[in-house]
């Protein structure tokens, strides 16, 4: 199959929405005359007009709530949020309006619309350009939640998300846009709320999503090479997550690790592994592991944020430790 | 004065009695301890949303505010329904998960009350960019308290619509007060329309207590509207007659200074006086209003008394589709 | 010793260290004429000032982002939120600024600030005025969370909190404000991270705070009369939590409950659960278990919002029959 | 001008040239790959740091952007920490853990670059309100550009800043662009400045490339300020000569558009020209200072150069007290 990257993959799912469904437009700062901080508008204008992709003013508030709003009279709005980091600015749109306006209205209504935010550590971005935020979401009913780790789930997690008619945040990783990856072309669809097998395996799963993807397969390499099996699971949505499928392999493997870039303390790795506690604790042998970031913001100084990082050395050898 | 139609003359009064009206029931009720949470009502403010929604269709959008109900009502929404929300039951227009400060009904436009103060400046304004997208003939408004005007959100909504030259109008509720606080002391200019320059967006400034002068406000920054060039703000100068919420204890003014403003700024009052005197209604066919409204007021009640509640298991309907 | 309620006691704490130190002022929306929408700021202009204690314009950004700029100039200011819920609404400035402006700036300066927040379902509030969001806050490296669940605490707290140097938030439940206890007069401070041991018991932990800790109670009244004793721990801060506690208790019980207010996916049960599960899985005899609100906002209507509710009989009921 | 003095010439001069030679400096570092993360340049802005910080004291604040060189250094921080610091190194300002959008120095009341467009406005707010309640006679002063003037924070500060009469200077850098966005297309006013009328703000536009317009203008905002009568807001109209960020494509624009736009703005051009031929100042007292400039950045460069990157455990240092 034909190899394009992330970035390409969420155009062409963009293209492909867009043209079936005139209701779809999008919005951000720099996104039609730049084409996006990360590329990942290119050519977008071209093909639908400034008039469906839309530069805006440095308004956060006003991305959101707009697209809010023109979802409620009819739209697909999309939203672009140029980097997640800057989610608080439009945090009460996001969990006060976006979220809760079909519920608190009764079902009167749907807010089908996409938000769009690029998150992770690129290259010394520093304290405010590197967060992955994503675990706050999974405390807020109402969205949708969706972390693609390759370009083929990129396309077909932005198609699902651009057809379904709740709100959808769709988590974005900055360094995977370049990376390259086998997508199909045309119609080609991921479910949302499903989890990814990714690699099976007996001895220990291993949970992760987005960027930390390549982490969990770089540590079952290592734990290969020792002879420890694991299963590696993405999974793909955050909200909802895929709880058969977490427990289905954790009554498999008997042990678990999640691992992801965000900051390890009060996050996802924190309710998969609450949940496992509560629903398969007697199928564990082994302590439940969390990697994920140090408490402490992005450090900027390459060494720091090198350190700051998740190692799979380490955590193949923490991990090979409580065998 | 004559060329308002008598079916128009008839609206006005009928909406304002009838938010008059549906507004004291409610206040009643609460005091009773019938209602839950929490109310604002509109007493006093009707002549606003009575003036603007007159010229607005179901397709026309509306976002409202904490204070919605006189909204909600002015734009068409079965009373019924609303007084069930109220109250919470199961027959309301959000099933009871709403309430007062969640009082919304789609059907006719009305894009919802809203707890968070400010909240309806962008989805309004991203209500318009629907219209413009999809090139219909339609307007959005954004009603909005003096205090709101403080809000980024305030900035961020007027700044874009101005730029996209959206079909939107923002009419702000000047009552003066914003909960216990004095505008004047939290906002730092008299006229909050003024403002608008900075968007270089159109205004007017009106007496939010007359309904002649805010519909006809209001049908200028509609024509302006919908021409396409952009947005139209429009400050309706009122005053809040009753506490910031049902059960305010108002320690911050006195009940005389209120009544003294209010026997000169009612505008029921002054709409009946006014009509009265020019004798472009008569009493009778004013009375004949004032018994339908009570009729309706007394069936929404009844209709929202004997509704049921919503069974604990509906908690987890309507939030994903 | 005396009784008065939360409120009063949040009073008291405040005057007394408004006495100690010019530099501490407070400001939020209708605190000053009114004395706050819960009463908790009540007389307090009358001693300081209303420039001491200032009503100000409807702009969280504003309140937030001038706290943080006065800290940097010298003072400790204290901002109201009003309702937590509005939190959102400033949240970069909590997140992007206050919590990351001592370690961006390589600990060049400080920002001793107290942020209250009133959270927490009161009587039908509905979605937007009812919610319990501290969770977010977990992982949100830089600030301190305290979470008072009685009058004592809310004195002792707020006391260190407004001598601590760095921000800390201070979740203050609305329905607790009216709670009478015990409140040692004059200098009375409850320490940062350490939690409360608040009823011994042998065979299960039950670990809660705010104003769950009364249910904590009532779950271990009914399980003691099933012959289960259960030791109750107030958790009284959130970040940093107090891991030893926690430990200490479930290796003696061996069973976990965490019980919170708050919706349980993603909420402080997640991470509590997660840590126990990493740490001392080997000693539990059972499933953690979570408590929380269900996965929706919250609803309006009374039996909507009575069934949202914890239900300590239920509570009860699920740990039992786990024994 | 004869009224300015030879020192204060020699200031503007000193200063316009060291953020110059810095930020040529950072740019050549830069796309040799020696310096990380992102960098804003401040080149052909320098008169308006310079003309506004030199009216100001350690004592007086400054809350900064992501373009925050020019303001550090204008500010008088130390230039081998500033330059340490966009390295990446333990001798930086912020030990590293900063860098260019996080640069600040405390000492010398440099509140901090911001990496959120539009974070600065409130915190420049309040150190106005903390001076006020501290009885003290500075001003605080938040740089920010065209782009950021649409985030609800300038709103929001502006009107608190007013309401509260706050010592507080709003210096806008309209460089008329932001980011790859022509500020029209997004800012629905051609003077940002007119926006201070919706706070009852007092305001004023000045050639932001001239040194000494900005100096005067920001003077009459001082004097304002300091007399209690509220917030100031400066408009000082520039441009960005550089791409939004070093290695910026910039498609947006043609090379020659802009050289043909910074012949006639560049402000040290600009202010050589006139001191020469007003004979306020003589070629060799301009080059005494260039020499002195070029080895004050040698040797903040070697100082970076040479100096460590901090250890991977420092990580955990500097979050809580
Ligand atoms: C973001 C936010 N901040 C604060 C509040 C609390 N609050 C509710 S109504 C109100 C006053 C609103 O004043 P105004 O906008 O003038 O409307 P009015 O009540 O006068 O109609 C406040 C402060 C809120 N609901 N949302
Ligand atoms: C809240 C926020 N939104 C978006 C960005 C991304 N961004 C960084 S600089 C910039 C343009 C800023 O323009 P302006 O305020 O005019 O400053 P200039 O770069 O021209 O100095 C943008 C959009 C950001 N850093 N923060
Ligand atoms: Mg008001
Ligand atoms: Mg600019």
């Amino acid at each position: 199959m034909r190899q394009i990257t992330f970035s390409q993959a969420t155009l062409e799912a963009m293209a492909e929405e867009m043209r079936k469904d005139e209701n779809i437009f999008v919005m951000g700062e720099d996104i039609a005359r730049q084409g996006g901080i990360f590329g990942q508008f290119k050519g977008l204008p071209a093909e639908f007009g400034f008039d469906k992709v839309m530069d805006t003013p440095i308004s956060e508030t006003a991305i959101i709530g707009a697209c809010i709003g023109a979802a409620l009279a009819g739209m697909r709005p999309v939203a672009d949020m140029h980097y997640a980091d800057f989610m608080g600015v439009a945090m009460d749109e996001l969990f006060n309006q976006m979220a809760k306006i079909r519920y608190m209205f009764g079902g009167q209504t749907t807010v089908p619309m996409v938000v769009r935010a690029p998150d992770g550590m690129s290259s010394c971005a520093a304290a405010q350009h590197s967060q992955s935020i994503e675990s706050w979401f999974m405390n807020i009913p109402g969205v949708i939640v969706v972390t693609p780790s390759n370009a083929a789930d990129a396309k077909g997690l932005l198609k699902s998300a651009l057809r379904d008619d709740n709100p959808v945040i769709y988590f974005e990783n900055k360094i995977l846009y370049k990376e390259k990856g086998e997508v199909p072309e045309g119609e080609y669809l991921v479910p949302i709320g499903k989890a990814n097998v990714a690699r099976e395996g007996t001895d220990i799963t291993i949970i992760s999503y987005s960027i930390a993807m390549k982490k969990a397969f770089e540590t079952a390499d290592i734990l290969e090479k020792q002879g420890i099996h694991a299963e590696v699971i993405d999974l793909r949505t955050l909200v909802p997550y895929d709880k058969e499928a977490i427990l289905q392999s954790v009554k498999k493997t008997h042990r678990l690790a999640i691992i992801h870039e965000a900051v390890k303390q009060g996050g996802v790795g924190s309710e998969i592994a609450a949940f496992v506690a509560e629903n398969a604790l007697e199928y564990l042998d082994a302590p439940i592991m969390r990697f994920g970031a140090p408490f402490t913001p992005v450090p900027f100084s390459p060494p720091l944020e090198k350190a700051y990082r998740l190692d799979s050395e380490k955590i193949a050898k923490e991990i090979q430790a409580k065998f | 004065m004559e060329s308002y139609s008598k079916e128009l003359l008839k609206t006005f009064y009928y909406k304002m009695v009838k938010i008059r009206r549906f507004e004291e029931t409610v206040e009643r009720y609460f005091l009773d301890g019938e209602i839950p949470g929490f109310v604002h009502l509109y007493i006093g403010e009707e002549a606003i949303a009575t003036g603007v929604c007159a010229s607005l269709t179901d397709k026309d959008y509306i976002a409202s505010t904490h204070r919605g109900h006189g909204h909600t009502i002015a734009k068409g929404a079965d009373l019924n329904k609303v007084m069930a929300e109220i109250f919470g039951k199961r027959t309301g227009f959000c099933k009871g998960k709403g309430g007062s400060m969640h009082i919304a009904d789609f059907s006719v436009g009305m894009l919802g009350a809203n707890g968070v103060v400010g909240g309806g400046f962008n989805l309004a304004t991203g209500a318009a960019l629907a219209i413009k997208k999809q090139k219909r003939d339609n307007v959005s408004v954004a009603f909005f308290g003096d205090g709101s005007s403080n809000r980024g959100t305030f900035h961020e909504a007027l700044n874009m619509a101005s730029v996209w030259k959206l079909p939107v109008i923002y009419v702000c509720e000047n009552n003066q007060w914003a909960s216990t606080t004095p505008y004047r002391t939290t906002t730092s200019v008299e006229d909050i329309s003024l403002r608008a320059v900075g968007y270089s967006m159109a205004s007017k400034i009106v007496d939010g207590n007359d309904v002649f002068e805010v519909y006809e406000g209001f049908k200028e920054a509609l024509e302006y509207v919908k021409k396409g060039d952009g947005p139209f703000f429009l400050e309706a100068k009122t005053y809040r007659i009753k506490g910031h919420f049902v059960g305010d204890p108002e320690m911050y003014r006195t009940k005389e200074e209120v009544q003294e403003i209010f026997s000169n700024t009612d505008p029921i009052k002054k709409f009946t006086e006014k009509v009265l005197a020019e004798k472009l209604m008569t009493q009778t066919e004013l009375d004949e209003i004032k018994d339908k409204v009570e009729k309706e007021i007394k069936e929404a009640l009844d209709f929202a008394l004997n509704s049921e509640y919503p069974d604990p298991s509906e908690i987890y309907e309507d939030l994903y589709v």
